[in-house]
């Protein structure tokens, strides 16, 4: 239907059936940088608290009254992963946390850049916690970049030092299971974090929280506090709502259309709409 | 300032690839500007085997731990890549018999052939497999049913990992296949309502947040916001 | 209390049980019905679901003659998956009369490609080169490649594996870009496969006037992501080793029934005779999560009691 | 052999128990066990497999043989019951042999095989010689096949046709030279600047570029495929008719539970909003049908890992073996 009401001159050099994919991007162009644009004015924008985030105190806690170590897993993939980056974030959020409990924080890496970012993060974290001293850049390793001997010698740290706190964030694959199973073995407090879809149901199956894919990257934006990253989660957020309702009153539609049978006034309308945005006739 | 350069460079490329999505004519931008991708991408491929080579060097010249795997490793890198590129022992095309380079590479026979075959198929296979072994480990020492949450997460995986064999028809073929009113209950039958009803509207769901989210990263690429590429490696990835 | 006791006893050796036994029972559960079903050839039938029903009925009711591309997207390290598909849905093109384009995005998928199409149509000579098929091989690019193709096959592929130029193909005559072949079929382990053709090559038609036909074959891993796909945006989806079961049995009936006395090769029941291994893998898994659990609540319990 | 270290096998490790007695008994039971399966599998072997039938029969002993005939310029596998036949007709010919080279890739990779399964043991030398093997051979192989499937015709052919055709394609019908194949060929030595340290920021705008272009793809992709395409199923009906009142009511209840679905997880997903009042219960709902789908996720991975080590095993005990032959190999 609006491919129909181009000009048919206008066809020789515009997309016309397109149009509905040109409105869809103006909106999403327009909700992501208008949030942007609202988070640097500095108004403060709320973000939802994640259960998972809320068990990170627990853990570190725990861990700090039994007196063993905490884990940190920041996935096994490199700084150019965005979740690496993201896992690393939050690993400055923890790090804090163990900093002001002072427990002692583990954290093995499977890329070397990652190890150099990580001990940059956690530095700054025991900084801002006020102990600086209490630092240990030998608690931050490189192990292997090989995914299973990474795993072995993980898995076998944690059996010599049994933490009781193990962290996952970042990119996994296969090994997700291994490590979830060797922190169960010496009974940790296990939250994940990862928007990798194929391991979430091990993580969520073998852990005590997991933040589930878009979570654990809100998780992240939250705890950076860029406006930048805020402002784009608000944004990613208001164009989820218009997806709501939109959803919502196609529903509406077709069903009526569906009610008043394939002669209804309404079918003609959600047809031409449907078959418009790829949906078929 | 050179990085400065290759935000415009990023951001530029990427309206132009969104323009000639709308406007007609640029059509051939974009193909023209799809044959350099893959190019880069075939040449990224070179830079991955030129790397490897470089770090088992490494490895080895400074004898670090483990540097004989690392000349295994190089060895068996240099021998697939000989054999590869010279094509070793490939029987020659229908059409160009007598041309030295005519076959295949990787045909039937051939050098190439045989080290995937033989080589590169068993171990990449099993190293897959090996997976069936920890997932049956975790199974019975880390998949807790300790909330509600769980609990239903395991029991939808029993009803597909039933349903999706003969063992969900056998258990459940008491229950009528003719009375539609309570045949769904089959596991077989069930396994599929799952499917097709919450894992359809689950991952619906999801796809649809992470399609914003992609988009939105795209918009920050665009305008120079987001940069973290720039302090990353390149490569495709499989997976 | 010497029966609580020994319950105790037995929860607390099983919680510390060597994993290497769970390998084996794992190893064995496999192995054993493979050697039972290679000994008497004996396969459980199947029931097809809706989405590989549509697969099938998305290739059988092509015309004869009908331009399939068939890209299989996976290398050697899934094909335990998805070569069985592969062969599946090849053989159906092959038994309708179909003209079959085979390419594969991933590096290591060439050999791949040989291996179905010598399986398949080894003993069809009626199926000449060039004519009723052709194999353009891999190209580097992953959704460049299928952008490309949007527009121009040539484009992406100056040449076919035997390098003949493509204008000289009489197969492929008349195609000009993707949508001009009357259905894709995809048969993929991840990154780039079914689901990158579903951007970059399946929607943007569907809002022209002539939709390209989709089929995706997938692994299990991958399957579920593709669900929502189906049946817009798809045709039909082949989900892991149970969806290829179905569409061979499928693909074996309609031969059955076409000729009561026709004898099905050994070798177009690879899935079929897989559902043996599955069957009880399977059920060695619902077994050792419940065991577990019982396991560690009976710990739990006696830990809370003591 | 430091250059060779194995990592010893981690005593103590989850699973492995703790006490050393306990670990050794535990270690010659298991290793009692394997035994006895191998000398089954030997034994089987040992005892050959008859191929062919009636006159043409003839048995052999399995352990990998390969088969081929010759068929225009190479050779193709054939089963062994056909090399049975050629044997007993023309014990002299020579049309039907065995191939070592195959028979031997059968042993390698059937070794192979093994090797990797004997980390399930433990960590060992074996699996790392395995291991360092295949990176080499698939970084090799890859690159081979960029050069040849995408470098040689889609650059070097551009660039120097007469050359290329002479010496790598013969089936090369361009002859002009075109000179835009040049930006690739430049963006590629820029992309290869990245191996050295002072130079890797050259490669900073080939990268650029590609992220770019790739980006761009992106975003109008995922908007038209999963964003547009998938809220355009949202149209379909809630009230589905079906030919019987169960058919009806099920229908629709399908249809409703998808769009509930569809709607209380994108709840899930708003970050902005707290988890309180109506939102709050529909998030809840949420959870329960990501529950689900998770659940389902894990049956089929766990589906897909099964069949994968079920393909391993058949490969050894048909081709390597000869146990069994569900496909007619022998």
């Amino acid at each position: 239907m609006l491919a129909d009401a181009a000009d048919p001159a206008q066809k020789a050099w515009f997309a016309a059936d397109k149009v509905p994919l040109l409105v869809a991007l103006a909106v999403v162009v327009a909700a992501v940088l208008g949030s942007i644009a609202l988070a640097r004015t500095g108004r403060p924008i709320r973000i939802r608290r994640l259960a998972g985030l809320d068990a990170v105190e627990e853990a570190v806690g725990r861990a700090t009254e039994m007196g063993r170590p905490i884990l940190f897993v920041p996935g096994i993939q490199d700084m150019d992963n965005i979740m690496t980056v993201a896992g690393v974030t939050i690993l400055g959020h923890v790090a804090k946390v163990a900093a002001e409990y002072d427990a002692e924080i583990e954290v093995p890496t499977s890329r070397s850049i990652v190890m150099t970012a990580a001990r940059d993060t956690v530095q700054a974290a025991y900084l801002a916690a006020g102990r600086p001293d209490s630092y240990n850049p030998d608690r931050i390793y490189y192990v292997t970049d090989d995914q299973f001997a990474y795993v072995a010698a993980t898995s076998g740290m944690m059996a010599r030092k049994k933490p009781a706190a193990c962290f996952y964030f970042g990119c996994f694959f296969a090994e997700s299971l291994i490590l979830a199973e060797n922190g169960n073995a010496v009974g940790a407090i296990q939250v994940a974090g990862t928007a990798e879809t194929a391991q979430l149901p091990f993580f969520v199956a073998a852990c005590d929280y997991t933040l589930i894919g878009e979570e654990f990257f809100a998780a992240s934006a939250y705890l950076s506090g860029e406006p930048d990253q805020v402002g784009t989660l608000l944004g990613q957020d208001v164009v989820k709502a218009i997806v709501w309702f939109v959803g919502l009153a196609a529903a509406a539609l077709g069903t009526v259309a569906a009610l008043q049978g394939p002669d209804g006034a309404l079918q003609p309308f959600v047809s031409a709409m449907r078959a418009a945005m790829g949906g078929g006739a | 300032m050179s990085r400065s350069i290759a935000v415009l460079v990023a951001g530029v490329a990427a309206v132009v690839m969104v323009l000639s999505k709308f406007i007609v004519p640029m059509e051939s931008a974009e193909t023209t500007v799809a044959e350099w991708f893959n190019a880069a991408a075939a040449i990224a491929f070179v830079l991955g085997g030129a790397s490897l080579l470089k770090m088992n060097l490494l490895t080895i010249s400074a004898r670090g731990p483990g540097w004989g795997y690392a000349a295994v490793t190089l060895v068996a890198f240099l021998a697939t890549l000989g054999v590869g590129l010279f094509k070793v022992g490939v029987p020659p095309s229908a059409a160009f018999p007598d041309h030295r380079m005519g076959g295949t590479p990787d045909a039937e026979g051939g050098a190439l052939w045989w080290i995937y075959e033989y080589l590169m198929s068993p171990i990449t296979g099993t190293l897959f497999a090996m997976l069936a072994f920890y997932v049956a480990s975790a199974a019975f020492r880390a998949f807790r049913a300790k909330n509600a949450a769980a609990i239903f997460l395991l029991v939808t995986a029993f009803v597909v990992l039933l349903g999706r064999t003969y063992a969900g028809v056998f258990v459940t073929s008491w229950i009528p296949d003719d009375v539609p009113w309570v045949s769904w209950l089959r596991l077989e039958n069930l396994s599929a309502v799952i499917m097709s009803v919450f894992t359809t509207a689950g991952t619906r769901a999801m796809i649809i947040g992470i399609a914003i989210g992609v988009a939105a990263t795209g918009i920050k690429i665009m305008i120079g916001l987001d940069r973290s590429y720039l302090g990353a490696g390149a490569g495709g990835g499989n997976g | 209390m010497a029966t609580h006791a020994g319950h105790a006893s037995i929860f607390a050796r099983l919680d510390r049980i060597d994993r290497r036994w769970i390998f084996l029972a794992m190893f064995v559960a496999v192995a054993a019905p493979i050697l039972w079903v290679g000994v008497t050839g004996k396969t459980f039938p199947e029931a097809p679901t809706p989405a590989v029903q549509g697969a099938f009925d998305a290739v059988e009711s092509l015309p004869s003659g009908a331009r399939v591309l068939v890209s299989m997207d996976f290398d050697p390290a899934s094909a335990g998956e998805l070569q069985p598909m592969a062969t599946a849905i090849v053989r159906h093109c092959a038994l309708r009369g179909h003209r079959i384009c085979t390419m594969t995005l991933w590096p290591a998928g060439g050999p791949i490609i040989d291996g179905t199409m010598q399986d398949v149509l080894g003993d069809r000579p009626d199926y000449r080169y060039g004519e009723h098929w052709v194999n353009l091989g891999y190209r580097a690019g992953f959704e460049g490649v299928m952008k490309q193709m949007n527009s121009r096959v040539s484009l992406a592929y100056a040449t076919d594996v035997r390098q003949t130029p493509l204008e000289r193909i009489p197969m492929l005559e008349g195609i000009t870009g993707i949508a001009d072949f009357d259905l894709l079929v995809s048969i993929s382990a991840g990154y780039a496969g079914a689901k990158e053709w579903v951007q970059y090559s399946v929607s943007p038609t569907l809002t022209g006037s002539k939709p390209l036909r989709f089929v995706a074959g997938s692994t299990g891993v991958q399957t579920p992501q593709l669900i929502p796909y189906y049946p817009n945006q798809m045709a039909g989806i082949l989900g892991a080793i149970k969806g290829a079961a179905e569409y061979e049995y499928l693909v074996n009936e309609a031969v059955r029934k076409a000729d009561p006395s026709a004898i099905v090769p050994a070798k177009f029941q690879e899935a079929q005779r897989r559902m043996a291994p599955q069957l009880f893998g399977h059920v060695l898994m619902v077994a050792l999560i419940v065991l577990g659990n019982v396991v560690f609540f009976g710990l739990r319990n006696r830990e809370a009691r003591a | 052999m430091s250059q060779f270290p194995g990592t010893s096998g981690t005593p103590g490790a989850p699973g492995m128990p703790a006490d050393p007695a306990v670990a050794r008994r535990a270690n010659r039971l298991m290793i009692a066990v394997l035994a006895v399966i191998a000398a089954l599998l030997v034994v089987r072997a040992w005892v050959g497999t008859e191929v062919g039938s009636g006159a043409d029969a003839q048995v052999v002993h399995g352990y990998g043989m390969v088969f081929v005939e010759q068929q225009g310029a190479g050779h193709v596998q054939v089963p062994a019951a056909e090399w049975a036949q050629a044997v007993a007709a023309d014990p002299a010919q020579q049309r039907v042999m065995v191939s070592w080279p195959r028979t031997v890739g059968v042993w390698a990779a059937a070794l192979l095989t093994l090797a990797v399964l004997s980390f399930l043991w433990r960590d060992n030398p074996v699996y790392k010689l395995a291991e360092s093997v295949v990176v080499g051979v698939s970084a090799g192989y890859v690159m081979s096949t960029a050069v040849w499937s995408s470098l040689v015709n889609q650059v070097f052919g551009k660039l120097a046709p007469g050359l290329t055709k002479a010496y790598l394609s013969p089936g090369l019908t361009t002859t002009e030279s075109d000179w835009w194949a040049l930006v690739p060929l430049g963006l590629g030595m820029l992309l290869l600047c990245r191996l050295s340290a002072r130079l890797s920021w050259v490669g900073m705008f080939p990268l650029a570029f590609v992220v770019g272009v790739f980006s761009g793809w992106r975003f109008v992709q995922y908007v038209e495929s999963d964003l547009l395409a998938q809220v355009a199923t949202m149209f379909d009906p809630l009230y589905v008719a079906g030919p019987t009142a169960a058919a009806t009511v099920g229908g629709t209840l399908c249809a409703v539970l998808v769009l509930v679905g569809v709607l209380t997880v994108l709840a899930y997903f708003f970050f902005s909003l707290e988890h309180k009042g109506p939102v709050g219960g529909a998030a809840r709902i949420g959870v329960w049908y990501l529950m689900i789908t998770f659940g389902a996720s894990f049956g089929f991975t766990v589906m897909g890992r099964i069949a994968l080590l079920a393909a391993r095993c058949e490969f050894l005990f048909d081709d390597w073996l000869w146990l069994i032959d569900p496909a007619g190999k022998h």
